[in-house]
């Protein structure tokens, strides 16, 4: 369990350091299941951070949110810290930010936060009913205790969990300067039993899948955005010249759009989920990445975000690498 | 599917093997099927995979890549990057309903013309198999 | 104009009954609700609180061409959207119908829009009353309500077994009687007016918008906007699915040698929005861009139109994955002094 | 020029009839005009011939073409032909682009209207890209007149001589003490038998006494960085605890050494007993000694009897010095020769032979140093000395076993040695030379008598009584406990006869094989070199670059590259040397011009390409990016060699190879896609 005193204790201290320019967490929205992720940039609005089963947003993708801003002449680079709190699965994104060189790990501070499970939004709100309030949650043993409008309602924990928490490998944080919290006991596997029955289908019936899925895509690119391993200056999918996918929505730009992200983050992706939490029309946008994330790792036996020794999947290869489908 | 269904391939052909194999193919005259149109490159490592994406999005049927032999690259390394990338790609494209015969690699020396043709007749072969690829194909191009 | 009804098992061939009418309703994909063309109306549903993506796709598609040429070549083909078939816009909320009333002022402003308006014209409006409000619906603030009549042809309400049916233009009366709808009795408009009133109460958030016009310009430099545009995405979320959001982006798409002319949904909260092919950016941050998104509904448009560019659908703070909150940030604005703003 | 609008020639080939009589070309022409940007279309019979040039050429003066597009034969043909066209025409050569109709479509299709179908889908292909070609500038860098060549065996001194003959600097640097390697080792060589020492020995000294080569022994190859004709390497210098300035090589210090003959001898292959402070052999080069740090007790305990070191007691002229220290060189050179030789098989990693555990079981190598003169014994092969190298005898049944870790799987070596049927026959004549009387067996499983007069002292040997059994011997053991009694069981099946043999041998020969060095993988690193699956390095082609790495300048020479015997040695160090010299002379060498570009304002600095890049010709680069100070990735232009696997791994496509960039290669995609 983690102290919020603590946390808020801690944030406090490193806010106020000089060399800190934000603290990056979580802290209390205004509606709805879900925290709202916290830039904090002065130590009096350490209070605001909270961690609770809320907290399901990837702090990490906020680091390279941030923009560059160009520096007046005669000025010099804001080079400060920033601090961040992760979870678990957030870690693997730091893990994997370094990899890719995205900043030196001296410019971050990662404080590490283990986690037992954070709510699905969508979940609950099936099993609740939607609100404009703040919604509180409290994780008491097997059950999430809410607080929806004043009334107090319960659920399993096993029905209420974001799927990646109920597969979380990764509870504690793999790279932190600091944890706020005991370390958890790891309870998840896994098996990939997800991929495994999608594969059942022929070629077609997956056509027909995504094309349904696809079809509903506005092309919003929240799930590109909240990616923390996408933050290229210049997106492929955006570029102009050349265009490889073009702006018009339609199902084969959809599709060509949602393939190109699935194959940039093959032997990226962390699983953090974050890309399929954020869809406003309910792709199952981690369906694409799984698959990826499975077969790199039997193929290849290679797992991003948790080495940051590790050499990028693609940039290496092995003599004996599988290929079995090559004439 | 209708009988007069002649797949596309689009092929991409690194420039010291394969694609010398398949000049190989044409000074020895073994004939083979015209529904492969090649683009040379310069190595099997030049072929961003999202090509083959693109070649299906603009009609393909089928798409090939052919590279040197596994350490006969003349970059030394360029197609195993290749065959990764390729192996990848592969179980995406399978992933979301693209047939898997549609999408092939191969390793074709500067010495294997008769191979080559082997392999144009294989992959032609699966495309047919597979069907006319109309389902991916930009929708803005139909006028 | 006319009271009618007609009982809910009878929809197929009420909407049936319709000739030369092309029908656009809610569909289903499984959670996600979108306006369809009706194949079989009798899957139309009552039972839904609002599409996620509004019916203004309806007027103004996501992606629609303007001419097609080759390349090299000077003579094109243009593409006007056809106007020959009647469009009855089924079971669109409120909220949505005065959105169009609002996106109208624009592009039928200085050069009208002949895509925009064809399809507004040729369009029937049978709107169906708000019972269960979705969370975070404010319309009331905005001049709207469960019940408003603004933009529509007809208001439905959905009493259960009968679905009571108010006209409001000669086009929806029309529709209504080409239907071959039932007159209505009082004990439905009465039932009808004590589901508005009810439905009423359930909208819990509210806003005064007064005076915000006029402030938010004196907030231009004011560092709160950073509290919200600090974890923004920079997504399209929050203005594509807004019904009033009306920005496009116009592009060649080119293919080989053949090519056409697009325009399609664009968002002020993309980087490339107001990116200059000199690589420079007047609205480099997301602070800008999230300034630009509240300040434009909220001021610039009000101040061309006299009329705010919101409807209250609440739509932008539903789908919002960061927790940013339009009313949230209003709020902060009231609150926040002018004088601060040189500080940023 | 790639800014003006584009105005597109394309030139169809009948090339005889060999295009035209399947393909109508007319109908190509034709289809090419209705095609944006084209201008002008013509026909010919054969485009590649002076009045087919001339028409391109006429074309681009008289109405300002500036994009060709010949359509004819592969552009592994004329490609080179026509860009030369180009350029007498003063248009940028990277301006055409080749449709190849003949080997990719009027030979291989038979249907004439498909066939015409294709070209004509070819053509328009080659149209899309060329309205996005640019014109490249094809660059030359100067070559430093000087080559490196690291290793200083035989192969390495031929090179480095024939190269300081012709009159240009070479570096030669050798890890040991002494220049000469393996060979110096040597007592005779086949199949002439002239004596090693007296063939190479001058050789060693010409090395050391050129005025064109400085010469840099008992140091490494610390760092190199550049590309062809500007290569920087960083040399350390092993301090040798001996000033050579001062030197003498009188020898005294290692009389004095207190653990004089104590150490095992590596020259010797530690049969022979060597000083702390030592000359690896009499006619070393430089005839200076060192000080071994590892076994100096000076310097591994800091203390040195009780008086302190005698070396530097008995060194009458002051040379010894335990202060030295290492120094780092820098040198600069055009190009490097990479001569680092082999080890020979470690006998050890054979146990059935018992060369671990038996003194009478020898390597060839160590047989070598046992008939040397100069060697530990003087020449006689006496077997099972003491510590004191006393008493000893001579073996009267001597036996020589082929292919010891050669063509053996079951060491990982499936390769031919090239050298041990030939040597053991040597040393089995040696043994009859020397011991008249003594029984000679050798077994084998193929005699591989491939060379110039390789048969011929074969046939000798047999006829000089040495008996040959072909058979791979399975086990060698010791006949019984006596420590007396040498005698060893050698177990054989006689493969021709079929009878299975125990045959008792008081010395047994392994004809071990030459092995990649142990330390290849520094080399490989320091150099990018690769290695063939046999793990020696990778020449640029097997059959027409057999001198030549994939890195541009640097060569390849003698038993690093695969195993050879001295002839085909030295004959391969004239040729790199030769190769060097080319571009030495030549003083220039031109770079590729269709490599890789990055647009910086793209990167983000993952470093994808630089993890990617077969030849290390992207590095990250600070950059200032509107004031704030990023990594982007830079190419060497002359490293490049436009593979283009770095734009392959880029995920935003900043890095892109010239002439096959993204914006190229999608055009092509766009034509060939749609089905026809």
């Amino acid at each position: 369990m983690v102290d919020e005193k603590k946390l808020r204790e801690k944030a406090k201290e490193v806010l106020a350091r000089e060399d800190v320019r934000r603290l990056i967490g979580w802290k209390r929205g205004t509606y709805g299941y879900e925290s709202a992720p916290a830039v904090l940039k002065d130590a009096s609005e350490a209070d605001e951070l909270i961690f609770d089963p809320t907290c399901v947003q990837n702090p990490a993708s906020f680091i390279t949110l941030e923009e560059k801003l160009p520096v007046p002449r005669g000025q010099d680079p804001d080079t400060r810290k920033v601090a961040v709190l992760v979870k678990g699965c957030d870690s693997r994104a730091v893990v994997q930010q370094l990899v890719e060189k995205a900043y030196d790990r001296d410019s971050v501070i990662v404080l590490g936060v283990p986690c037992t499970g954070v709510v699905d939004r969508r979940k609950a709100a099936k099993m609740f009913g939607d609100t404009s309030e703040p919604v509180l949650i409290k994780e008491e043993g097997d059950k999430f205790v809410f607080t929806i409008d004043g009334e107090t309602r319960e659920g399993s924990k096993a029905e209420l969990l974001a799927d990646k928490c109920v597969r979380c490998r990764f509870p504690n944080p793999l790279i932190y300067d600091e944890l706020v919290a005991d370390e958890v006991a790891v309870w998840g596997a896994d098996e990939f039993a997800d991929v495994d029955e999608f594969a059942k289908m022929s070629p077609p019936e997956k056509w027909k899948f995504w094309e349904e899925q696809f079809s509903k895509c506005i092309r919003c690119y929240s799930c590109r955005n909240v990616c923390p391993m996408c933050y290229c200056l210049e997106c492929v999918v955006t570029k102009q010249k050349p265009q490889w996918t073009r702006r018009s929505t339609d199902v084969s730009e959809n599709t060509a759009y949602h393939i190109q992200r699935a194959w940039h983050l093959s032997g990226r992706c962390i699983e953090c989920g974050e890309c399929e939490r954020v869809c406003p029309v309910d792709i199952p946008i981690t369906t694409l990445n799984r698959k990826m994330t499975r077969d790199v790792k039997e193929m290849f036996s290679y797992e991003p975000g948790v080495d940051v020794e590790a050499e990028p999947l693609l940039s290496c290869y092995n003599p004996q690498d599988p290929e079995e489908y090559i004439m | 599917m209708s009988e007069e269904y002649e797949p596309n391939i689009v092929a991409f052909l690194c420039n010291w093997c394969s694609y010398a194999g398949a000049d190989l193919a044409g000074t020895s005259r073994t004939h083979y099927l015209p529904n492969i149109k090649i683009i040379r490159v310069m190595c099997s490592g030049r072929v961003n995979p999202l090509f083959l994406v693109n070649a299906l999005q603009q009609g393909a049927d089928g798409v090939l890549i052919s590279g040197c032999h596994p350490g006969d690259c003349h970059y030394l390394e360029g197609n195993f990057y290749a065959r990764r990338r390729f192996m990848l790609m592969r179980k995406l494209l399978e992933h979301v309903g693209v047939d898997p015969g549609r999408v092939n690699m191969s390793w074709v020396s500067a010495s294997e013309g008769a191979k080559f043709k082997e392999v144009i007749d294989e992959t032609v072969a699966k495309a047919k198999e597979a069907g006319p690829m109309d389902q991916f194909r930009r929708r803005q191009l139909n006028w | 104009m006319g009271d009618f009804k007609f009982a809910k098992d009878k929809l197929a061939e009420v909407v049936g009954a319709l000739k030369d009418y092309e029908v656009f309703a809610p569909a289903a994909v499984g959670d996600v609700l979108r306006f369809k063309e009706v194949e079989d109306a009798s899957s139309v549903s009552f039972d839904f609180k609002n599409t996620n993506v509004p019916p203004k796709e309806l007027m103004f598609p996501e992606t629609e061409t303007l001419f097609k040429f080759r390349v090299g070549q000077t003579d094109i083909e243009p593409a006007v959207p056809d106007e020959s078939k009647k469009r009855l816009v089924f079971g669109i909320r409120p909220c949505d119908a005065m959105a169009y009333t609002i996106v109208e002022k624009l592009y039928s402003w200085d050069y009208p829009d002949p895509y925009f308006e064809k399809r507004r014209e040729s369009s029937v409006l049978f709107g169906l009353a708000c019972s269960e409000p979705v969370p975070n619906c404010f319309c009331t603030s905005l001049g709207g309500g469960p019940g408003s009549e603004q933009g529509l042809d007809a208001l439905m309400f959905d009493l259960g077994e009968t679905v009571y049916v108010k006209t409001i233009t000669d086009a929806g009366d029309a529709v209504a009687k080409a239907m071959g709808l039932e007159a209505a009795a009082d004990a439905e408009k009465k039932a009808a007016a004590a589901q508005e009133k009810e439905a009423l109460a359930k909208i819990k958030r509210t806003i005064d918008t007064t005076g915000i016009p006029e402030k938010l310009p004196s907030l231009y430099d004011h560092p709160f906007w950073e509290q919200f545009s600090d974890r923004c995405l920079s997504c399209g979320i929050c203005t594509f699915l807004c019904p009033t959001c009306h920005c496009f982006d116009i592009q060649d798409e080119v293919e080989a040698f053949n090519g056409r002319r697009a325009r399609m949904w664009d968002t002020c909260m993309f980087p490339e929005y107001t990116l200059h092919t000199s690589g420079h950016n007047p609205r480099p941050t997301r602070k800008e861009r999230t300034r630009n998104r509240i300040s434009h509904k909220y001021s610039y448009f009000p101040e061309k139109f006299d009329v705010i560019a919101c409807v209250g659908c609440g739509r932008c703070i539903n789908y919002c994955p960061v927790n940013i909150d339009i009313l949230d940030i209003l709020e902060k604005s009231k609150q926040a002094e002018a004088k601060e703003a040189k500080t940023a | 020029m790639s800014s003006r609008r584009p105005k597109i020639g394309v030139y169809v080939c009948h090339c005889g009839i060999n295009i035209g009589s399947v393909v109508d070309v007319p109908a190509v022409v034709e289809h090419a005009l209705s095609l944006p940007g084209v201008a002008i279309a013509r026909e010919y019979t054969y485009m590649c011939s002076d009045p087919g040039q001339n028409l391109v050429k006429e074309d681009i003066k008289t109405s300002g073409l500036n994009r060709v597009i010949v359509a004819s034969c592969s552009p592994r043909m004329h490609e080179p032909t026509f860009r030369k066209t180009l350029k007498e025409a003063g248009l940028n050569p990277y301006f055409l682009e080749m449709a190849n109709i003949r080997e990719q479509c009027s030979w291989v299709h038979e249907d004439h209207a498909k066939a015409t179908e294709k070209a004509k889908k070819l053509v328009e292909a080659a149209v899309a890209k060329a309205l996005v070609l640019e014109a490249l500038e094809e660059k030359e860098v100067d070559v430093i007149p000087s080559c490196l060549v690291i290793g200083a065996g035989i192969a390495g001194i031929q090179a480095a001589l024939d190269i300081a003959d012709a009159g240009f600097k070479v570096y030669v640097v050798e890890k040991t003490p002494s220049v000469g390697g393996h060979m110096s080792q040597l007592d005779k060589t086949f199949p002439t038998l002239d004596c090693s020492a007296c063939i190479l020995t001058p050789k060693m000294v010409d090395v050391a006494n050129h005025p064109n080569i400085e010469l840099m022994t008992y140091s490494q190859v610390e760092a190199v960085e550049g590309y062809v004709g500007n290569f920087k390497a960083t040399i350390r210098k092993k301090a040798r605890y001996v000033d050579v300035s001062k030197c003498t090589g009188c020898g005294v210090c290692a009389e004095n050494c207190r653990l004089a003959g104590r150490i095992p001898s590596e020259f010797d292959e530690n049969i022979g007993m060597r000083s702390a402070i030592y000359l690896p052999f009499p006619q070393a080069v430089p005839a200076k000694y060192t000080i071994d740090p590892e076994r100096c007790l000076q310097l591994s305990k800091g203390k040195c009897g009780k008086e302190g070191p005698a070396c530097a007691e008995a060194c009458t002229a002051g040379a010894v010095n335990f202060e030295q220290e290492d120094e780092l060189v820098d040198i600069e050179c055009g190009t490097i020769i990479v001569a680092t030789g082999y080890d020979v098989f470690d006998a050890a990693r054979k146990p059935e032979y018992a060369w671990s555990d038996y003194a009478n079981v020898i390597t060839g190598l160590e047989f070598e140093r046992l008939v040397s003169a100069s060697g530990p014994t003087g020449g006689k092969p006496l077997l099972g000395r003491d510590k004191k190298g006393e008493g000893g005898y001579l073996p009267q049944k001597v036996a020589f076993i082929h292919c010891v870790g050669s063509r053996d799987k079951s060491v990982g070596n499936e390769y031919c040695s090239r050298v041990c049927c030939m040597y053991l026959a040597k040393q089995a004549h040696l043994i009859r030379d020397k011991l008249p009387e003594a029984d000679i067996t050798v077994y084998y499983m193929d005699v591989r008598a491939f060379g110039k007069g390789f048969e011929e002292f074969y046939d000798r040997v047999r006829r000089e009584g040495v008996r040959y059994v072909r058979g791979n011997p399975s086990e060698v053991y010791k006949k019984n406990a006596d420590p007396e009694d040498h005698t060893l069981i050698v177990k054989v099946e006689d493969t021709l006869t079929a009878q299975a043999l125990e045959a008792e041998h008081d010395m047994v020969v392994l004809g071990v094989g030459l092995e990649p060095r142990h330390d290849v993988r520094e080399i490989i690193d320091l150099f990018k070199l690769s290695q063939s699956t046999d793990g020696f390095f990778m020449e640029a082609h097997p059959k027409l670059r057999p001198v030549d790495t994939a890195s541009d300048g640097i060569f390849l020479a003698g038993c690093c590259q695969g195993p050879k015997d001295i002839p085909d040695t030295v004959a391969q160090a004239k040729g790199a040397a030769s190769s060097a010299l080319i571009l030495i002379a030549s003083g220039k060498v031109n770079v590729e011009a269709q490599v890789s570009v990055v647009t910086s304002s793209e990167c983000r600095g993952c470093g994808f390409c630089v993890e990617v890049c077969p030849f290390g010709a992207i590095e990250l680069v600070d950059e200032n990016r509107m004031g704030n100070i990023v990594k982007v990735a830079l190419v060497n232009e002359a490293l490049c060699k436009g593979c283009g696997s770095c734009a392959a791994a880029c995920l935003s496509g900043a890095i892109q190879p010239r002439s096959f960039k993204d914006e190229q290669i999608l055009p092509q995609i766009a034509v060939l896609g749609v089905r026809t």
